[in-house]
């Protein structure tokens, strides 16, 4: 490891070794496609991929230095922000397809279900991966949207994973899903009753690679290396939706047939401004921020 | 005898494997969330070819080692030193209480700030852990020397050491075999664990991703494997101990008189 | 008066120094234990006592009384019986290996997310220590004495509950001081799986949202709430085990 | 009535192997004391046990009123040797006593009764509440014979139980055994080292030959029913008898396996 | 020289309140072999632990050779009357003998000399690979003796050491005790409740009241050096010797604080 963040160790040929944090779901297929296709080579980055279950494990890494760059969504980001939590996003991550009903994430009742639309999910229990985070902000805007009461709305905490064995058994009334788990919940027979994302705002960025404000300050050369190569990544996943279902397979143990059906997000390389702004506004609504306003420009790049 | 009961305790874990072979098929649990055994065990068929698994298994294991040798050693050294000493035992015991039930996992991120993803987490989280499980074992161990055995050593004018080294040591020995069995899997399973939530390559981290994955029955074969890497220590850990507690009540037993 | 000094001696030294060592940190994650301080009596406010201390803690009594009471029956059971042993205990080293993390899922299949999957979640990990320190202790029980007990006609519950729990009962109480601070440990993993309230959840949820001195503040209430459940058990222990203190301690003092 | 028959006991540990007991035969008629006298080692402990059904022998038969013994008998009393490790130390003197009793189904006033007598009889009034380990070794050892004194059994079994108290005190607990044996017709089985101490209890004295064991000898104590410490041990009888004992005591320890061995 | 000056002990825990020595003054000359008699409870074991340094007098004082004792005096060996307890069970019995001399640095070559001499000199020849617990109780007792003779003490004390051995191998163990006594020239203190083995072993014998304890009588044992189990038991100053004793012992029992009592 490196000592203080200066973008990790440079070996005699000029090739930084860099470690991301990332969690290794289908959001970060791009980079693992971007790392075999060459782009971080071509740009004298040797990349390793170090897997963490989350900001718990990786926002301590990037800040200490441990990891040059990691992933992570907006609304933790803002958190973060909040607290003063020396980070900077340095690429998108990843964003919602923007489409009704076709998104990578979605909020999933059983077919049998008085719940028809996200108007009915009031004074339900519904569970998200991770309370009072994007998940529940989202899903309470759908609510909005269609004209329910957000307050009344029973949040639980159910891992992904767990989720559909949750719905299967009735222990909660509707989960917030993403992909693999999007699939594996419509495979039993689930039906959607929202689309969280959009609904929350068009072509909304969920989520952004970042570094710390040591590293950005100080080696600003490996930041746009590693940015443009992100880039590269992320239009060449966008195009080549099949190249995306292959690689998969190497990184994750999700089957063939789900990897053939699942959703796959967008990969813009912009960050949608005014999207982040609304995730702020909405994470601001519902008290996640602890009364504080994040400053998205100081976090943006 | 000992043949017999490794034949019962193959009979125990069989009797496990029916059971969880029949509660999906019987339909008393979805077969989505708990698959039969012979799924399991096909997923494991798979697995077990690949080197990955293997590596994932050694990876485990080596940060499973080495955190439960610091461990003990250092929980038997400080135990004796402490439980030895009255005043120090005084002086210390309310730190330890204090200190022993912070959970390992609310130190991941100091951990991950120490040593990112490295051996040197897991291995933190494991010794933090596992060193309590030993310690109070050999507290309570020192404090059951009979005071007759004691007294005699003292009365032969024993030394300090050679009073641990022979009363107080083959006093304290089983309750630091208990210690040691409790420790290897609690080091166990803080070892996956910390590969389950930090990443550190591992059998943790496979099965993370086994889990996000959605690949279930992958999942249950590889939790599978960490069990019986339990089952495998313990009867090590059972051998020797026979071996060396053979004067000691509970193991005079095992031989019908 | 030298007692309490004893049992503050050391810690106060230690933060102490903790809190001179880390007077002028700039490390976000490790912050100044001023401010860690600060942030306590902010944090750990009477509300937040009651709607997130006192359910762990109803959560924590119950797993851990539900893991004693299973710990020591089938503990003894075993102890006894080395048939009984032979047969379940690959069985039981089995499940003790598995971490509780990756456990949870299962446990929901049966258990669901409320309140009784956590308490479960609790005993199963706290009841190893009670457990393989109860066949040890029920094991290592001196022959004469049981054989005085048979020899008497005394068998049966009266054997178990006269003779055999109290000759194991040290060992049984090092198990069971064991599993309280697991019991602990447990409460807070169980609360990071399905829970919208508890002191593990707010430490946990601390941590996500980036409140570095207040989730510091929480382990320190951990830290507390182990010592002071810690100096029941040990009031508790002394009052039970007073026979076995005595006689251990009789020839030491003058 | 006690018959044991062949009885024949091995330990076995690992490479070790000790024939503690050979081939016992003899028989002990309901309401009889008979006193057990053996060189150390010879396996006297040994076969109280297979007698009280905690060991189980390695060939041959005890039986008691006809039925062959595999477990405790019931209405059985045993002072253990080790009396300090068979006194419960989680327990005060009154409770140790008053266990057993319990077992028995005794209602709780007649308990009361029994334990004060029984702890007076052996001098112990007062100790009740004691842990046992506050006691002195001879204390102990008394606490013990009052348990077996006050379940008042129809067998007992006594295994050097005045081995750790003084010569005054023995000579009262000798005189309660024997009372104790006449008001409730025990059959007592009763291990000594001291000679005069069986000659002066008995009505026979069984004598063991050293390891492996057989009975070397017996005889029978040919003085009247009643008697008491002072006239009995002045008696010419008395001095025959034990000299005799001793001597065959002293052939034992010089010639094992016995005379009678059938080997 | 051993001084023993009102040497005073009260037990303490919780209400019970136990004064088991009131106040002890004697003295035991180097070189000279002491029996101590007295009624069961009365505080030798006590004594003996102060005397060992093991125990902390409540008040008075125990000196050796002029030094006062603090903690385990060097060149000190004692048999406890817990001698089952005493023995270490994780050793085997060779392992038992030889630990002390290990402690004492004697080289290997001669600790393997002691040690088979002393196993040998006690009857246990033969048994030095076995756990104490594979033995019977005398021969347990035997084994605690054993590692007290090998350790060839300046100081022996000995409490009860002979009360699970047969008469025959105690007679043996009482030569023994005498023969290492004269060769050695050790301090002897030792607590028997049997007054024909006090008279016979002891230059003299220290009679204890029952308690509060305080020193009844002490008696000079003035038979002819060279002792043997037929002749000195035969002899009729022996008779008269132990005769008084007995007495005393009585007197003891039925008189607790004694004539002496300073109180
Ligand atoms: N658990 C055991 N394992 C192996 N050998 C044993 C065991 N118990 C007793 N022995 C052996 O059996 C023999 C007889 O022992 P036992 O205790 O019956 O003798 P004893 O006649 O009661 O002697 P003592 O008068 O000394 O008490 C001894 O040689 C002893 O070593
Ligand atoms: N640990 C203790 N706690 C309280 N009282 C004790 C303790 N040890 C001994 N005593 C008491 O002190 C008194 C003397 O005990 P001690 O063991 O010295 O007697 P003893 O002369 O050796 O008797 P014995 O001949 O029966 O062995 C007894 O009344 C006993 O109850
Ligand atoms: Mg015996
Ligand atoms: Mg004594």
């Amino acid at each position: 490891g490196s000592d203080g963040g200066s973008g990790g160790d440079t070996d005699a040929g000029g090739v930084d070794q860099v470690k991301v944090g990332v969690i290794p779901i289908v959001d970060v297929a791009p980079i693992y496609l971007g790392q075999q296709k060459g782009f971080f080579k071509n740009r004298n980055i040797e990349l390793t991929m170090e897997s963490g279950q989350g900001g718990a494990a990786i926002v301590p890494g990037v800040v200490s230095g441990q990891f040059q760059f990691g992933f992570s969504n907006f609304t933790s980001l803002l958190i973060a922000q909040t607290k003063n939590v020396p980070i900077k996003t340095v690429a998108n991550g990843v964003a919602s397809t923007g489409e009704q009903g076709k998104d990578f994430g979605a909020v999933m009742v059983k077919a049998d279900s008085p719940i028809r639309t996200a108007a009915d999910l009031v004074g339900k229990k519904v569970s998200v991966n991770t309370l009072e985070n994007i998940g529940d902000t989202t899903v309470r805007e759908s609510v909005r949207k269609a004209g329910g009461d957000p307050k009344n709305i029973n949040f639980v905490e159910v891992p992904f994973a767990n989720a559909p064995a949750a719905l299967e058994e009735g222990q909660v009334d509707a989960v917030w899903v993403v992909e693999p788990s999007l699939t594996q919940v419509k495979a039993a027979g689930g039906r959607m009753v929202a689309s969280n994302y959009v609904d929350a705002a068009p072509n909304l960025s969920v989520a952004a690679y970042f570094t710390s404000a040591k590293l950005a300050g100080e080696d600003a050369d490996l930041v746009k290396r590693f940015t443009e190569a992100i880039n590269e990544s992320l239009t060449y996943a966008d195009g080549h939706p099949d190249e995306v279902r292959g690689v998969l397979g190497s990184y994750t143990k999700i089957d063939e047939k789900t990897r053939a059906e699942l959703t796959l997000p967008k990969w813009p390389t912009e960050i949608n401004k005014e999207s982040v702004d609304t995730l702020a506004k909405l994470g601001g609504q519902d008290g996640i921020f602890d009364g504080a306003t994040p400053d998205v420009a100081k976090l943006l790049p | 005898m000992t043949r017999g009961a490794g034949l019962l305790g193959v009979a125990g874990l069989a009797g496990l494997l029916v059971l969880v072979e029949a509660l999906p098929r019987l339909g008393l649990v979805n077969d989505d969330y708990l698959p039969p055994t012979s799924r399991i065990a096909a997923a494991l068929g798979d697995e077990l070819v690949t080197g990955e698994f293997w590596r994932a298994v050694g990876d485990t294991l080596t940060g499973w080692a080495i955190g439960l040798l610091i461990a003990v050693a250092a929980g038997v050294v400080v135990g004796i030193l402490i439980g030895a000493v009255p005043v120090l035992r005084a002086a210390t015991a309310s730190t330890i209480e204090f200190l022993r039930p912070i959970p390992s996992v609310a130190l991941i991120p100091l951990a991950v700030l120490l040593y990112g993803t490295d051996l040197g987490s897991t291995l933190l989280l494991v010794v933090y852990a596992a060193f309590w499980q030993v310690l109070v074992q050999v507290l309570y161990g020192v404090a059951d020397v009979d005071p007759i055995a004691d007294e005699t050593a003292r009365s032969f004018r024993f030394g300090p050491w050679a009073r641990v080294r022979h009363v107080l040591w083959p006093t304290a020995l089983p309750y630091v075999f208990t210690g040691v069995r409790l420790a290897a899997s609690v080091a166990l399973v803080l070892a996956v664990t910390a590969e389950l939530v930090i990443g550190a390559p591992g059998l943790g981290k496979s099965i993370a991703v086994a889990q996000t994955s959605g690949a279930v029955p992958l999942m249950y074969a590889l939790i599978a494997v960490t069990g019986l890497l339990g089952v495998g220590i313990n009867l090590a850990a059972r051998m020797f101990e026979r071996r060396s507690l053979a004067w000691h009540q509970s193991v005079r037993g095992e031989v019908p008189a | 008066m030298k007692r309490v000094a004893y049992v503050l001696g050391l810690p106060l030294v230690l933060f102490a120094a903790w809190y001179v060592l880390s007077a002028g940190s700039e490390s976000f994650y490790a912050p100044p234990l001023s401010k860690i301080l600060e942030s306590f009596g902010k944090t750990w406010t009477l509300d937040r006592l009651t709607a997130d201390v006192v359910p762990s803690l109803l959560r924590l009594t119950a797993g851990y009384a539900v893991a004693a009471v299973l710990g020591v029956a089938v503990g003894v059971t075993i102890g006894l019986n080395r048939w009984v042993r032979a047969t379940v205990e690959p069985v039981l080293e089995f499940f003790r290996a598995v971490p509780p993390p990756v456990l949870v899922p299962v446990i929901i299949l049966f258990a669901g997310i409320g309140d009784g999957m956590k308490v479960i979640v609790i005993a199963f990990g706290c009841v190893w220590p009670v457990l393989l320190n109860t066949v040890e202790g029920v094991r290592a029980v001196d022959s004469i004495q049981i054989d005085t007990a048979r020899a008497y006609g005394i068998g049966g519950p009266a054997l178990i509950g006269r003779v055999i729990l109290p000759a194991a009962s040290p060992q049984i109480a090092a198990g069971l001081r064991q599993a309280l601070s697991i019991a602990i440990i447990l409460m807070v993993i169980s609360e990071m799986f399905a829970a919208s309230n508890g002191l593990g959840f707010t430490i946990v949820q601390f941590q996500r949202s980036f409140a570095i001195p207040e989730m510091w503040s929480g382990i320190i209430l951990l830290g507390l709430l182990g010592f002071v459940l810690s100096l029941l058990f040990r009031l508790a222990e002394g009052r039970a085990l007073r026979w076995y203190h005595g006689l251990r301690e009789a020839q030491r003092r003058s | 009535m006690l018959e044991v028959s062949s009885l024949n006991k091995v330990y076995r540990s690992g490479a070790r192997e000790v024939e503690a007991l050979r081939d016992l035969t003899f028989t002990v008629d309901s309401g009889e004391l008979v006193c057990l006298v053996g060189p150390s080692g010879c396996g006297k402990t040994t076969l109280l046990r297979c007698i009280a059904g905690l060991l189980e022998p390695s060939g041959g038969k005890v039986r008691l009123d006809g039925r062959e013994v595999s477990g405790p008998p019931p209405g059985l009393a045993m002072v253990f040797q080790e009396y300090g490790r068979s006194l419960f130390p989680w327990m005060s003197v009154r409770d140790n006593v008053e266990l057993p009793l319990k077992q028995k189904k005794i209602t709780r006033h007649r308990r009361a009764t029994l334990v004060e007598q029984a702890l007076d009889a052996v001098g112990l009034a007062g100790t009740e509440s004691a842990y046992p380990w506050q006691l002195s070794g001879g204390m102990q050892q008394r606490v013990a014979i009052a348990r077996a004194v006050a379940y008042e059994p129809s067998t007992l079994l006594m295994d050097e139980p005045f081995a750790a108290v003084d010569a005054q005190t023995r000579a009262d607990l000798e005189d309660l055994v024997r009372a104790l044996w006449q008001r409730l017709e025990v059959t007592v089985l009763f291990i000594t080292h001291d000679i005069d101490e069986a000659v002066y209890l008995g009505q026979r004295v069984l004598m063991l030959s050293s390891s492996p064991t057989v009975v070397q000898d017996e005889i029978t104590v040919d003085l009247p029913a009643a008697r008491d410490q002072l006239h009995t041990r002045a008696d010419p009888r008395f001095t025959e008898l034990r000299t005799h004992v001793y001597e065959q005591i002293q052939a034992a320890k010089l010639q094992p396996g016995g005379a009678n061995a059938s080997s």
